[in-house]
């Protein structure tokens, strides 16, 4: 077993080690769960970085088990895959310290980081697939670890909340397991090869390619928040905020769309895809959930629900990214999913600070917080200024390409809907912006609460880090080694062969 | 060197053996018991090891040709199963040391009985064999519900006794024709001479009709659920997981090889009818159940409808049968740890009403974890052996392209997944107020059973290509 | 309505059955010339006892084993019965000594004759649990009052007869291979340890329960 | 017309008949099982019958469907005298002798 074959099952099972580890350590030993955490976090950026640089180096990674004939779990590492293994590794870390801080008295923390660590190897897993069947089995394991820490908290909302995720998430899956099924008997079993792998069938299975297609999507919908089937993730925000920072903005959600960006470019094919007419629809869903995301966000009162809204618009540029045809749509796209995630764990950090801190769960409560907690509020603006589309922050970037990339692919219409789509997120954001600095807050009673918690580092340094990172990809785009380059190295992948 | 198949037939004589010694001395029955199933290993490794490179493993008893003698042979997927219900012995015997400290000493014969009749089945390729092998199992599987000796138990194992011991009557006859019309009743002999004929007919539907009863598939369930949720936990575990597995797997070697050449696609049409009419009507009864373990044992009735559901696609699919065994074997195991599980649960808070478990599912950490592993493989979630049955009986269904099944398959799954997840919320109720609550400790050993088996559950669903390879050894089951 | 279902069901049910069965082929081609090439091979004359007692012998081995688990099962769910009192009334004694040697004799004669005309273990056993029901109504059944004895009477049949399936195995023969020229002998150990369990638990079931132990 | 062969096997039929319907309408308990040894009965019967094959009196009859009774019997004995306990249990613990409907769910 060369290093070639170790790595992969390795970086999955750092993560997956600690959470059965942990699971096992009692309740009481904080100070060894912390370090546990900490070391297992560590450990998997460690690996990655070294994925990061043999995959820029050509190099192929490869594992394979073989479950039966026509059933492999097979593990590559391919551009765009170590791209989502980076996003989600980096941000594990800065969830974990985040987590540790957050949930400083709260009971059941073994089981919490337990589950935690078992969700992101699932991410990781998903991410590294090699095959429709491995990315199925770490997509369903995905939503059995996410689901106990939806209900973390315990108590009927909770329980409410887990039903109704549990209903979307469920019924996505056996939608995707009758498609997956479909395909296979079809072409046999499919593995993701740059550049599509389906090309040869296009012609005499025309009408059943594309009814696998919608299954494939709605399957993958639910967990990408596409319109009709987003109903569970603003329900999802009863969960504690590390939950619902890089599940719901990075892990679940990103678990979709990655799903989306896989069908299309690496099992369809650009190309198939466009000639079977799945992309025009696909961009006209993308766009309706994009403007539905941000009008009902316009309407929540409270931040956590906003936030929600806003992400399942966020997450539809980066299908509509991948439904225009056209390699700078593409990159648009592709690089939307790291920084949308950047940018959206900034606002759930600031968002679990203002609740942990300060009490306030309402954006009408949001006066003079900026005073309250500088650091938090900062980051946050970053964050959200971002996710408006400010020239030197990330947001701009992605939308710039995506805007490019509609025009050069005769859709005008995207660039209609970006623009508005950028409006709204201007009007639900600024107002939070306005309250939080220029308004003075009323109890001047609030500022000592926040100064008794212990851990309070733990609570700001993240959603800094964050920020500054949001800074980085947006300003030094161009720089070798920021996701831009990386979205482009992939999107000229897929277009080349 | 011993005959061949040797192995195969100590593992029949080792629980008789031990069934008598522990009748004689009852107060060491446990031990007793442990040491039959530790000694059992060996034969059963043996039988493997000959399997896994000779194939098919046979022996003429007394040294008799068939169809004069009886043969008893066992091929990939008899020494799959026997390894199944050795594994599931193990830990429901574990289980009972401790569920059964000083109580019902008689518990251990009766269960040697059932584990040498469950063996002697699977391995027996004559008729009339397999009539005396379902006795032996049906006769210990209503003794032991009968076990508690409360109403209900005795109630439910009344009617089980009726169903049972007329349904083997049914199949009695049915072998009584198949001899007078084919002169002889020894399986492979048959499988050659049996040619088209109304007694054959006749025979077959009434071999199938008392099969099905004793199966518990859609029609005639009304026996199960009572049954099992009123036995002991070990002994509901031992019956939902093995005990109506028997009767099905004879069914299947009657339809797929013996009477092959007469059974017709629309007779396969309606016996997967009545499987997935199981599959909906158990689903649905299990929802709305309001106790625990006769939740599970509605589940036990859906998840049996799955195999019925199933059983026309191996007429041309070779890989549906390794499907059918693998979901029969998760489900076993899942089932065995979702009723021992359930028992951990009775122990502690005396009562299994779902409503009232909200403060003590919390407590029982690896119980929890036990249900929620079980749960994940009755569902067919990835990566359980659950969901790697029904993936392969769902690619050649649709290969064959009856969608019916393909869909009912993914439906199940889903209304199983309300079910399961009803008991696994209860985990996480967060309400652990220990005021006013009876709560005692079930012993470690017994959560830690329901683990292990729930976990073998999920990693038939990783490790598989052993099990698929041996499957496959010494001529599949396709006719 | 669900009475004139089932008469229906019932009707229907004959008639099919006895179409089928009318129409049954009547050639030889069953086993019975099979059984008479190989009798003289099986060390009885009677073929029944030789289908019964060699060539199928593992049914029997697993009938026996059905007989004593329906005596577990009775005495694992039977209520505890006590031993009738002794009685010493004139008639039943008269009725005990005039009977019991017959009974004795008869089993006897019956399982020995097993070998070349109908007869057996099972026709013995019969007997026999009569003749001990006798006596356990007459009050004298000293075989309840020493409860490891009876159980050891009661499994007696089962050992024997599993003792002499695994023998053969270890001298390289198949299960229950008896050596050809011994077979008669074989079948006869068999049948009497045979004879011994199926009397004494035909007269446990007849008891109804698990004896109450003497003490409690 | 019906040699007394098949007008055993038409006893046979009217047997395992007579012995199905007993047990599916009688609620006794006790009819039920006296159902069940009535149909074990007639398939012993049936069993006997094809023993000495209609026409051909002259050969011995076939020892292996008799050799099946006497193994059916005896199965029959131990489940009827299992049953039997089971049934004075259940009539000691419910004081009765018949299964009700009512408790029964689908």
């Amino acid at each position: 077993m060369n290093d070639l074959q170790i790595l992969l099952p390795l970086i999955l099972f750092s993560s997956f080690f600690t959470g059965v580890i942990i699971f096992f350590l009692g309740e009481g030993n904080h100070r060894s769960r912390t370090v546990l955490n900490l070391l297992g976090a560590v450990l998997k950026i460690l690996l990655v970085l070294q994925l990061l640089d043999g995959v820029y180096h050509q190099q192929v990674y490869q594992s394979q088990l073989v479950l039966a004939p026509g059933i492999e779990i097979v593990l590559t590492a391919d551009a765009l895959s170590v791209f989502f293994v980076t996003l989600s590794a980096f941000l594990w870390l800065l969830t974990t310290v985040y987590a540790i801080g957050y949930l400083e008295q709260s009971p059941h923390r073994s089981r919490f980081f337990g589950f935690f660590s078992i969700c992101v190897s699932a991410t990781t897993g998903l991410a590294l697939a090699g095959n429709l069947i491995t990315f199925l089995l770490f997509y369903e394991l995905l939503t059995l670890s996410t689901y106990p820490l939806v209900v973390h908290k315990g108590g009927a909302r909770a329980l409410r909340a887990g039903r109704i995720y549990l209903r979307y998430t469920l019924a996505g899956g056996a939608v995707l397991l009758f498609g997956i099924a479909w395909l296979q008997n079809l072409a046999g079993p499919i593995s993701f090869t740059e550049g599509g792998a389906l090309s040869p069938l296009a012609e005499n299975h025309r009408w059943e390619l594309q009814m696998i297609f919608v299954l494939l999507i709605l399957g993958l919908g639910v967990k990408a928040a596409i319109v009709p089937l987003h109903g569970w993730l603003p329900n999802a925000m009863v969960a504690p905020a590390p939950v619902s920072s890089l599940l719901h903005a990075v892990a679940v959600v990103k678990a979709g769309a990655f799903g989306v960006v896989r069908m299309v470019y690496e099992v369809y094919g650009i190309d198939v895809a466009r000639d079977l007419n799945l992309l025009h629809p696909l961009a006209i869903v993308a766009s309706i959930t994009i403007v539905y995301g941000s009008i009902k966000a316009l309407f929540q009162d409270e931040l956590k629900k906003r936030l929600a809204y806003s992400t399942v618009s966020q997450v539809s540029y980066i299908v509509l990214g991948t439904a225009i045809f056209g390699p700078v749509a593409t990159i648009g796209g592709i690089v939307h999913l790291f920084h949308q995630g950047i940018m959206k764990i900034t606002l759930f950090f600031a968002a679990g600070n203002y609740a942990e801190g300060l009490g306030i769960h309402r954006v009408s409560q949001m006066d003079g917080v900026g005073r309250k907690m500088p650091w938090t509020t900062l980051s946050f603006s970053i964050g959200a200024l971002g996710m408006i589309g400010l020239p030197p922050l990330a947001g701009y970037v992605s939308k710039w390409y995506l805007q490019k990339g509609g025009i050069e692919g005769d859709e005008a219409w995207i660039s209609l809907v970006l623009s508005m789509s950028s409006l709204l997120n201007a009007a639900y954001f600024l107002p939070i912006l306005y309250r939080a600095w220029f308004k003075t807050g009323t109890e001047e009673t609030e500022r000592s609460r926040k100064r008794r918690r212990p851990a309070w580092w733990m609570l700001v340094l993240p959603p800094v880090t964050t920020a500054l990172f949001v800074v980085y990809a947006g300003a030094f785009a161009e720089t070798p080694y920021s996701p831009l380059q990386w979205a482009k190295m992939i999107a000229d992948r897929e277009y080349t062969p | 060197m011993p005959e061949p198949g040797t192995d195969a037939l100590w593992l029949v004589l080792i629980p008789l053996i031990t069934a008598l010694v522990s009748f004689l001395l009852p107060t060491r029955g446990g031990t007793l018991a442990a040491c039959a199933v530790v000694v059992a290993a060996w034969p059963l490794a043996r039988l493997l090891h000959a399997v896994w490179h000779t194939g098919t493993v046979s022996q003429h008893l007394g040294g008799w040709q068939p169809p004069l003698g009886i043969q008893v042979s066992a091929n990939g997927s008899d020494t799959f199963l026997l390894m199944i219900v050795w594994l599931i012995g193990l830990g429901v015997t574990i289980y009972a040391f401790h569920y059964f400290r000083k109580k019902s000493e008689l518990f251990w014969p009766l269960w040697m009985f059932l584990w040498a009749g469950l063996n002697a089945l699977i391995i027996s390729d004559d008729l009339f064999n397999l009539y005396v092998t379902m006795e032996l199992v049906g006769l210990a599987a209503v003794a032991l519900t009968a076990l508690t000796g409360r109403a209900e138990a005795l109630r439910a194992a009344m009617r089980y006794t009726i169903i049972s011991l007329t349904g083997s009557l049914l199949y009695l006859m049915g072998v009584a024709m198949t001899y007078a019309a084919y002169g002889s009743v020894d399986m492979e002999t048959l499988s050659t001479t049996i040619k088209p004929h109304p007694a054959g007919y006749t025979a077959l539907g009434l071999m199938t009709v008392g099969l099905i009863a004793k199966a518990a598939l859609f029609p005639c369930h009304v026996w199960l659920p009572p049954a099992h949720a009123n036995a002991p936990a070990p002994v509901s575990a031992l019956l939902s997981a093995l005990v109506i597995k028997g009767p099905f797997l004879i069914l299947a070697q009657l339809w797929l090889q013996v009477y092959s050449k007469i059974v017709t696609p629309e007779a396969f049409a309606v016996i997967s009818f009545l499987g997935g009419a199981a599959v909906l009507w158990g689903a649905t009864q299990a929802i709305v159940q309001q106790r625990l373990k006769r939740l599970i044992a509605y589940s036990t009735v859906a998840q049996l409808g799955y195999l019925f559901l199933a059983l026309p696609l191996t007429a041309s699919h070779p890989d549906a049968w390794s499907g059918i065994l693998i979901l029969l074997a998760a489900h076993a195991l899942a089932k065995t740890a979702l009723f021992l599980a359930a028992g951990n649960v009775l122990h502690a808070a005396g009562h299994d009403t779902l409503a009232e478990l909200k403060t003590i599912m919390p407590r029982l950490p690896v119980t929890a974890f036990a249900v929620a592993l079980a749960g994940v493989s009755i569902i067919g979630l990835p990566p359980s052996g659950g969901f790697l049955g029904k993936w392969l009986l769902i690619v050649s269904a649709l290969d064959r392209n009856a969608l019916g099944i393909a869909l009912l398959l993914v439906i199940g799954s889903l209304l199983a997944a309300i079910y399961i997840f009803r008991i696994i919320a209860l985990a996480f109720s967060g309400e652990e107020s220990t005021k006013g609550v009876r709560f005692h400790q079930p012993p470690r050993s017994m959560e830690w059973a329901a683990f292990v088996l729930a976990f073998f559950a999920v990693l038939l669903g990783l490790a598989s290509n052993a099990p698929l390879h041996l499957i496959s050894m010494g001529g599949r089951m396709a006719p | 309505m669900s009475k004139w279902l089932t008469r229906l069901f019932c009707l229907s049910l004959f008639v099919g059955l006895s179409l089928a069965l009318l129409q049954l082929p009547n050639d030889d081609a069953r086993l019975s010339p099979a059984v008479t090439r190989q009798l003289d091979a099986s060390g009885v004359s009677n073929p029944v006892t030789a289908v019964l007692l060699n060539f199928r012998s593992y049914d029997t081995l697993l009938e026996i084993a059905v007989l004593l688990l329906a005596l577990v099962g009775a005495w694992a769910i039977g209520q505890p019965r006590t031993a009738p009192a002794t009685l010493d009334d004139a008639p039943l004694l008269i009725v005990l000594r005039l009977f019991l040697p017959p009974i004795i004799l008869g089993a006897a004669y019956f399982l020995w004759v097993g070998a070349s005309a109908p007869g057996g273990a099972f026709q013995g056993g019969a007997i026999l649990a009569g003749g001990l029901i006798l006596l356990l109504l007459g009050g004298r059944s000293p075989w309840l009052r020493r409860p490891l004895l009876h159980r050891f009477l009661l499994i007696l049949g089962l050992t024997i007869f599993l003792m002499l399936t695994v023998l053969p195995s270890f001298s390289g023969h198949a299960f229950l291979q008896y050596p050809p020229e011994e077979a008669k002998i074989w079948i006869l150990m068999i049948e009497s340890a045979a004879l011994i369990s199926i009397a004494f638990t035909l007269t446990a079931l007849f008891l109804g329960g698990p004896p109450r132990s003497p003490n409690s | 017309m019906i040699s007394s062969e098949q007008l055993y096997l038409i006893a046979a039929a009217a047997l395992v008949t007579i012995g199905f319907y007993a047990i599916g309408r009688s609620p006794n308990l006790m009819r039920k099982l006296l159902g069940i040894n009535v149909l074990g009965n007639g398939i012993f019967l049936f069993l006997i019958s094809v023993a000495r094959p209609p026409g051909k009196s002259d050969q011995s009859p076939d020892p292996v469907p008799q050799a099946m009774v006497l193994t059916g019997i005896v199965v029959a004995v131990c489940a009827t005298a299992f049953a039997l306990t089971l049934v004075d249990r259940y009539r000691a613990a419910t004081g009765r002798l018949t299964l009700t409907e009512t408790d029964d769910y689908a």
